[in-house]
């Protein structure tokens, strides 16, 4: 049974999620280094030429980490 | 003020909608080239008048939601509209804290956080023919392009 | 067939929109829980159908096109329309390598890729009133969900 699993989830298409996650993740890492480099925050268009994916991409993926905001957070924005 | 782009979007007033009405205004508003800040912004205040129309405009029942985007130089305005409930006395409505729904678990800081993330909020609504919310955000450093 | 969600979007005739308008049919359809494989498949008959709108149907002359959405267990439907010239001989259009427009490099392949890359595609027209261009695609281990 252990074997038909491995079997089965190593032919299970890759799910959109998960690919999405990565592409967010490497849009925020790729946001720190740009942070770093000119000390200023990127705009999604510097992000989506230094990882050569379209800005919307990025968007769509950055949706799928969204973290629940905090409802209080604003008023000390 | 020259206008550059613009798009209406229908959605049913259900809550799996409001991701996707999320990433839809995050990928139009894209096009003035934000940075990942000012897209969080704008998403999460569309998501507080999404929610609204959901939970107060509609009462989870099901209804259509319009949103409305224009894009200026440096600038986007969002609509977001229903054709709901309405809503009694809008001014205590856009205090802090006030909730009609205190027993869900509201918070009632929906227009607070859509006025503190935007930089212009309008309401207009009137019982029993729904709510219009219009907000507006500047976009710093902003380059329309493609 | 019970229909689950529906979405219409309305969007100028400008190439910066044909992006936008894939991320918003794939954010739609990914309610489905497809799989890479098969959003790349949308998003491409999607493009070549917006693509065509632009291109053919307004000439790159300012109009407005909707696509519509409904997801279905299993199966996604979209329109994509314009209110553009049109199409004179509708059989002859969707013919592999056949283009109207040989000499700005399109490659007549737009219709094929749409045929093959959904399940199912009607095309109405006239010549004047505009273009309509149903598709289907049916997922696979379909999850409707969040
Ligand atoms: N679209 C709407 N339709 C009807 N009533 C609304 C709408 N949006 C807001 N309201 C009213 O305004 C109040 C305050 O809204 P908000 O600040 O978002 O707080 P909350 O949603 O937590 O109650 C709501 O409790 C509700 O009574
Ligand atoms: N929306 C439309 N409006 C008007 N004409 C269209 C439209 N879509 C397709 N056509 C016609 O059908 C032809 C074939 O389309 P397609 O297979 O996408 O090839 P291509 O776009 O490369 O020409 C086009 O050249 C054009 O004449
Ligand atoms: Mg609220
Ligand atoms: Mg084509």
């Amino acid at each position: 049974i252990g074997e038909i699993r491995r079997y089965l989830r190593d032919n299970n298409p890759i799910r959109v999620s998960r690919s999405l996650r990565d592409v967010a993740y490497k849009a925020l890492q790729v946001r720190d280094v740009l942070v770093n480099k000119n000390s200023r925050e990127p705009s999604i268009n510097e992000i989506a030429s230094e990882m050569n994916v379209p800005r919307e991409e990025i968007v769509f993926a950055l949706d799928a980490i969204q973290e629940p905001i905090s409802l209080f957070e604003p008023i000390y924005h | 003020m020259e206008l550059l782009n613009e798009m209406q979007l229908d959605f049913l007033s259900k809550s799996e909608n409001e991701a996707f009405s999320r990433i839809v205004i995050a990928a139009f508003a894209s096009q003035l080239d934000p940075t990942l800040d000012e897209l969080a912004d704008i998403k999460t205040a569309v998501s507080e008048a999404v929610t609204n129309s959901i939970i107060h405009g509609y009462e989870d029942k099901p209804g259509i939601i319009r949103i409305q985007a224009k894009l200026y130089d440096g600038r986007i305005e969002i609509v977001v509209q229903d054709w709901g409930k309405g809503i009694e006395d809008i001014e205590k409505a856009r205090q802090p804290l006030w909730t009609s729904k205190p027993e869900q678990d509201r918070s009632g800081m929906g227009f607070t956080i859509m006025e503190n993330f935007m930089d212009e909020l309008e309401v207009e609504s009137s019982p029993g023919s729904g709510t219009l919310v219009r907000m507006t955000k500047n976009i710093k450093d902003s380059k329309y392009s493609r």
